[in-house]
């Protein structure tokens, strides 16, 4: 299979159009040395029936979501995706086009961009919001170089409820801005007290956190403003329609993986690395930014705006290196946010909630099996402590048709279990059934 | 006649223009949920939200006719051709898209344990397999979501490599004529941009390159074909600089379009390579992303690679592993953008072999007879050298005859009814025109877009005000950038 | 201000004019097929072809390039308002087109065996029950695929009936009002057309139709509302008629979107029914079809239905059955226009009990409120009875004081940014314009559209070229239908 | 879930300016006596996610080509669907756009309509083509009124090789119209001798027949000609990149199921009913027709044409009753052979021929299985005559995951096997061997 349309005339005018006899001579500049003298050890290309057939046998070797009922969480959850949202964005006008350097070939993306980032300040009650960013982790990788920079201090404290691998994110890219950041202790899975010295550029508090629990975010950040320190919240968009958002929380950094906004799971991307702040920092922000202006006619347009503090302008003095971002997957996101709308955000949130709470009832009825955290509030997942290791059960369970995964830095005995809207009654009691058998 | 336009919609009734918020009426809805089937529990009134978010209120039918609407007011590459320099806009093959949204991937949870994801991993483990082939190099990772992730991980690897041999060492070198992102992703990894002119040919000057090399130096960064998109004749000369000082030499794979299955980076010397999977391998670009930026490293450097990688195990199937302790860590919250990774996968076993080497022939045809149409109005900066798959050309000659600039020219491009090339970047070239047609044009489409730019070039003389006042025939003319960043609009 | 202008691409570079052979080059492709791995054969020479087919030659990305094109040059329910009375343009579910697109509907065989297609019988059994419901029938058919299709159906069901009955008698009764496709089956089902005369109200005469009315007719068609979307009050009168000479009455479902949950056509006397799918139930109309046209009978009739029929067995197993000695036989080469009855389905059991009944409330009240709006300046042709779900305004007064024709305010809104209303049917109405907003619309939209409308009746004696030179804003202006009628250009 | 925007504010003040009190009153006119009194029996409604799981679980229960290796014929066949096809057929302006009543905004489905007409006559070697009818069967029910007319003749010869469904559907329509398709038999599945007498208006012959086997066409439409009557073939449009088209043959009318021209299965539709005749036939074609124009500035453009053969303005005299036909599925086909071109149909109808013959030739090598007519010629699908009644056989073969299906009108003891060129080699062999085992 081949796309170019070339054919054999086509390449013999147009050899004939520069002068020269053949395509090989057009590689005359590559050093002898280094050329490759023989054919890439790939397969033979194949036709289009053929690589589909291929990738459907791959797809087919995975048990996904599709057949098995999913309650795994931890970062990804499986939320329903209303049809709209890719109706839309999957529109070869959206998918196809480049980042918007042509303002006037690119309104299309721009303004969903420029509603992109107006939603996610109505989400989070903060002041301004970027047209995305990679994903969640990265985002915080992002929320951390801002705080460094906005701060002028260099030490970066983490709650120990925040997700591990958002953790080892941060402490790859230290690695190269030369900080490591520091965990506190949470105790019964949630709050903490970070030692706010006036070296402590930011405080990061996961909220709900890793565990599910919420925290006590007010409280967090408002230690971390006594000591001076900016406070980072990673949030979930889908909680903010029955849970108070960053802004009422006081966080000055908030920042989320927006794969639950329409993304599909996708075996982990692409997804979407939401970032909001306050106005006074927006010079600091990373990425594009999608501002409102007028042409030379008066009328209303978009650009990218700001553009001093990128990479392609700046270059080393730029506030990040990201270029190519998640710009699809933030067109989606703001398509499904239009499709929730404010009521539809409650009741998600609502239902989550309220499935999370049954699905903890009727698990922890099974004998053996307890809260992890007792007391600790939830939103839409909570922390299964087991009489068996979570990985025989979780293997277990999918034998059974379920999905839950383990905690990964519990003491290998904790699942946990996330409960979207998606999910119904029957499921959650059948997954109960299921757990019972499995450990009986 | 004023040109045949840019092909975007232009016209529309006017309950159609403003945001979404503008079309919302309180109590209006699309959203549709079960009926709750449990008990409803209420959150602890300390964590509650009071009133409601500012969100729109609209029907499913407003949100479908609002963004068909954007949509139409955007070009994309299936919209015509868009000659992008460094940036490979190429067709976007259908059924790529089909691939990635089959089910078993699209809903496939990047947490589930590694037997029940054998498809997603032998994928993975295909591609990094054939990405290793197509650049020479040992092993790769695919966590990279974009090109510029994918630098800050290569250096990061480098930065990884000279810490163990005792010094992580201070700068690393890179052209002037380099992409924004490698400057920015240097400075990331936590070392100093040291940059090295070009000589007159707008190659390395590689008598420059030997008085800068030194134990200080990390590394070097290099595109090849350059930004300039020419091939750096003196390639291994220059590895062997960088290596002869203990330095690495990275390869940016932005131009790796240009070279598949004629030369490979890693026999050219390079130790770590990214790939930009939206631009080589035609996965799109979504408006600005998502991409992919997997990273090819050789022999001596796989133990850094982040991890986790997909392992071959010994009983034939495919695992997640973690357990590489020399490894920078993880570049991305799970396994990298999957769903892009499917449609580098579909493209290269499409093409295979003879596929992919025809790939390169074809786009390299394409820049070379492009820049010979227009040769005598926007002459290459460096004429000396034949281009590769993209060239720059510039409007210097005009702007001093005219004092029309490389802008008004792209604009006026745009009424004639084409998305122009890429402007004033590479910055190192004054009044710059990168243009990159790809493969995927016809030899009719790149005449057509050539006579565009001839007619531009002639009505700079007979008729300027028709580039001054250019675009004409868009949504909206020439924006105002300047008070977008006085008047900072950033949010309805 | 020529107006904002119909929303549909109106520019693109030159090279995407012409039709698809226009792009052809000999050698070009887009296709791809595997390697043959099995012996070739040849077919016998007298039944080989010589010489290839005349078809272009092109690459995949000027396929995409060139139907991208085509699309954005039309309108849509997608783009805007699509008020065309009788048509129900509203707005088509997103969700529906990916229920029909699941693969196991998809890629079923009409020919598979009963035990392993159960799930699409079963939506059959359920979505006949449901459509039976709706209108009061006692079953269904479900193989029609479009409305015209269902007429036939059931006037093939009307003459097997009077057949069996000993007489399969000569003439059916259609309101002089009726849609085209009425007189048209009943020539096709072998019948005679008698027209019946509407009265000053614009409803049936039923003193005329009493004198119609005898032992020859077979029966009567009736839209009700009827084309002036107008309810015949009279109905049961009308029906009972009929009956009275052993007629059986036939309901054009085309306008069910009026009465869905307030009434239904089995309690107002019909003997048959057809719906159209794609109107009420919002399967979208693909540019001219696919549509789909179940027919629902009362009781008696049912034996004569086409075959085959989704069958309930004995085990709760769904089979089709085909012994039916009395069936009239079969109307499609297969089951009907399956893809369509998903989405049907998924209307259906989307809005359920509730929802139907307000989409009629809706799709009435918009119509209402429409009419409103326009009364001055397009005064409904009969105002004395408040419109359904759609209304017949009469330009017929703008046309004496000004001469201009409901053809040119149709072109000149088109100007304005909108679809404009079906013009010149019913033909019984002079400068008839037929307004069937639909549910969908918002009041914003339909005041914009009514101002529209105003806009153009104000301008036609204000600045009547702006009407007689529209539309100005699409990619061609009008037509010239003789010449094409003249010289017939069928094919390039 | 409703898709009607109004809230009740905008009911009420709608209501207000008509002055009205209630959506009720609207409804007035509706005498008392059939007004339903009750709610309607339904269930009541869902939301989008619930129609899904309901749809997705009846999907599920069906084996489709997806599950089961399909070599299942008899007019409709597993062909490949490129992906392109519906990346363009599927965009929302053509398929939520309506018949192109108003030309200026419908440019692009004209042209596409064009398109098709054009490729129509391309591949059948006729004159003129109309923009689809509903499918093959109800095409040729519109070819017989065709020639009918035409001729001004009334019997109705068909080859006892045409489809049963066809001649099914024929018989239905021909009560209304009027005549008795009338049946004449075939000699070892091929051939046979019309008695075309001068009362004959057309004979109709299947080619490839519903046997799978190639006609004596040519002398069959000699023998029509000789009687005066109109030939009608029936065709199959992806054999024709290797078999000799209709004009050749000398058919006046081609008819055609279009499925096969990049339209799904659909379990049996929306299909594609194609027909093209002879240009001085052309005022009794049925069906839209485009044709190629001017506007008002000399530009060329698209509109429907000869609009006074159909029933919108000639209502009883019309050609035909087609109102909605099924122009989505001929914009696909015109994709589709886009797509082909003229090589790509070549190389496919090679593929299925020489696929067919391989398994004709494995299949026959089953002990007690062999070819239902022995040496008689085929394209892409041919009858066995199996040692056990075929439906018997049919329901063994899916048990191992193959699908075929008996001849409907043979003996019981015949299955049809029709091998498209998406068939594999392996897949073939895989088929021997389940017939081996299901037989043994
Ligand atoms: C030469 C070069 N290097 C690096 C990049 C960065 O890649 P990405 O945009 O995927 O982050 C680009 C992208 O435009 C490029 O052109
Ligand atoms: C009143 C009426 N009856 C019948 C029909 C025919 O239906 P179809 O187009 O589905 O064949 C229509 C279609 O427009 C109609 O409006």
């Amino acid at each position: 299979m081949r796309f170019a349309p070339h054919t054999d005339e086509d390449v013999a005018r147009m050899l004939g159009a520069i002068g020269r006899s053949s395509v090989d001579e057009l590689f005359d500049q590559i050093p002898a040395a280094v050329r490759l003298d023989r054919p890439l050890d790939l397969p033979e290309g194949v036709s289009e029936m053929e690589i589909l057939a291929d990738l459907t046998e791959l797809a087919g070797r995975n048990r996904s979501a599709q057949d098995l009922i999913c309650f795994a969480g931890g970062g990804a959850y499986d939320h329903y995706v209303p049809a709209v949202v890719w109706s839309l964005a999957g529109r070869s006008e959206f998918y196809t086009s480049y980042t918007p350097y042509q303002p006037e070939l690119s309104q299309g993306v721009l303004q969903a961009l420029f509603e992109y980032q107006s939603m996610i300040c109505e989400l989070t009650g903060l002041e301004v919001s970027n047209a995305s960013l990679y994903d969640g982790a990265t985002a915080l990788a992002e929320a951390v170089n801002l705080a460094r920079s906005s701060r002028g201090r260099d030490r970066v404290l983490v709650s120990g409820g925040v997700d591990p691998r958002y953790v080892e994110t941060l402490r790859t890219y230290g690695r190269g801005s030369g900080y490591e950041p520091e965990v506190f202790e949470v105790q019964g899975g949630r709050g903490g007290r970070p030692e706010v010295g006036d070296d402590v550029a930011c405080v990061i508090v996961q909220h709900p956190n890793a565990y599910g629990l919420l925290e006590p975010a007010r409280d967090l950040f408002g230690q971390a403003h006594a000591g001076g320190a900016r406070a980072i919240q990673i949030f979930d968009p889908l909680s903010l329609g029955v849970m108070a958002p960053p802004g009422d929380l006081r966080a000055d950094i908030a920042v989320a993986e927006g794969q639950v906004l329409g993304n599909h799971l996708n075996h982990g991307g692409p997804y979407l690395g939401v970032i909001a702040t306050r106005l006074d920092d927006v010079r600091r922000l990373p990425g594009r930014i999608v501002g409102e202006t007028r042409d030379v006619d008066g009328r209303t347009g978009y650009v990218l705006t700001l553009q001093a503090r990128e990479q392609h302008i700046r270059r080393e003095k730029a506030t990040s290196n990201i270029c190519t971002n998640q710009t699809l997957m933030a067109i989606a996101a703001t398509v499904y946010l239009g499709w929730l709308g404010p009521q539809g955000l409650e009741e998600l949130g609502r239902a989550c909630a309220s499935k999370a709470a049954y699905a903890a009832e009727r698990l922890t009825e099974v004998p053996g099996v307890e809260l992890l955290f007792d007391d600790a509030p939830f939103f839409k997942e909570f922390p299964l402590r087991l009489p068996r290791p979570a990985a025989e059960v979780r293997d277990a369970l999918v034998e059974r048709g379920y999905l839950a995964v383990p905690l990964p830095d519990a003491d290998g005995h904790a699942l946990l279990v996330a409960v979207t809207e998606r999910r119904t009654r029957e499921e959650i009691d059948g997954l109960a059934t299921a757990l019972r058998a499995v450990l009986a | 006649m004023r040109g045949s336009g840019a092909p975007v919609r232009t016209q529309g009734p006017p309950d159609g223009r403003g945001t979404l918020k503008d079309l919302s009426r309180p109590g209006r809805r699309a959203y549709s949920l079960p009926r709750l089937d449990v008990p409803e529990t209420r959150l602890p009134a300390e964590h509650a939200r009071h009133g409601s978010v500012g969100l729109p209120e609209v029907a499913e039918r407003d949100l479908v006719t609002h963004y068909t609407r954007l949509s139409q007011l955007n070009y994309g590459v299936d919209t015509g051709v868009y000659p992008l320099g460094s940036c490979s806009m190429k067709y976007n093959p259908k059924i790529s898209e089909a691939g990635a949204s089959l089910p078993g991937f699209q809903r496939a949870h990047p947490r589930q344990p590694d037997h029940t994801v054998q498809g997603s991993l032998e994928l993975m483990w295909r591609l990094e397999r054939a990405l290793c082939e197509i650049t020479g190099m040992a092993r790769a990772t695919l966590q990279p979501p974009a090109g510029a992730c994918g630098e800050l991980t290569g250096l990061l690897i480098m930065r990884a490599h000279h810490t163990k041999a005792g010094n992580p060492r201070r700068r690393v070198l890179i052209p002037d004529s380099a992409h924004g992102t490698n400057p920015a992703s240097v400075r990331l990894s936590g070392y100093e941009v040291q940059p090295v002119p070009s000589d007159s040919r707008g190659l390395v000057d590689v008598s420059a390159l030997e008085k800068l090399a030194n134990e200080d130096v990390a590394g070097l960064m290099l595109t090849n074909p350059n930004t300039l998109g020419l091939f750096e004749e003196e390639i291994q000369r220059i590895t062997e600089v960088i290596h002869g000082v203990g330095g690495l030499v990275y390869y940016d794979g932005a131009n790796l379009n240009a070279i598949l299955g004629r030369c490979r980076p890693g026999d050219m010397g390079f130790d770590i390579v990214h790939i930009n999977t939206h631009k080589t391998f035609a996965t799109p670009h979504g408006g600005g992303g998502p991409g992919a930026g997997p990273v090819g490293v050789s022999e001596v450097l796989v133990p850094f690679l982040p991890a986790p990688r997909v392992e071959l195990r010994e009983d034939g199937s495919f695992g997640l592993e973690t357990a590489f302790p020399e490894s920078i860590g993880r570049m991305h919250g799970f396994l990298g953008n999957f769903a892009i990774l499917v449609r580098a996968y579909a493209y290269v076993f499409l093409h295979g072999r003879d596929g992919l080497k025809e790939v390169a022939d074809l786009a390299v045809l394409n820049a070379n007879y492009l820049a010979h149409l227009l040769k005598d109005a926007f002459p290459m900066e460096h004429p000396d050298m034949p281009p590769m798959h993209e060239f720059v050309a510039t409007a210097r000659a005009l702007k001093e005859e005219t004092g029309i600039r490389a802008m008004d020219v792209a604009k006026r491009v745009i009424d004639l009814g084409y998305h122009p090339s890429t402007v004033y970047f590479p910055l190192v070239v004054e009044e710059a025109l990168m243009v990159e047609p790809t493969e995927t044009e016809t030899q009719e489409v790149l005449d057509a877009f050539a006579e565009a730019l001839l007619q531009a070039h002639r009505e700079a003389h007979e008729d300027p005000d028709l580039l001054h006042e250019a675009p004409v025939t868009t949504p909206v003319r020439r924006l105002d950038e300047a008070r977008a960043a006085r008047h900072l609009t950033l949010r309805w």
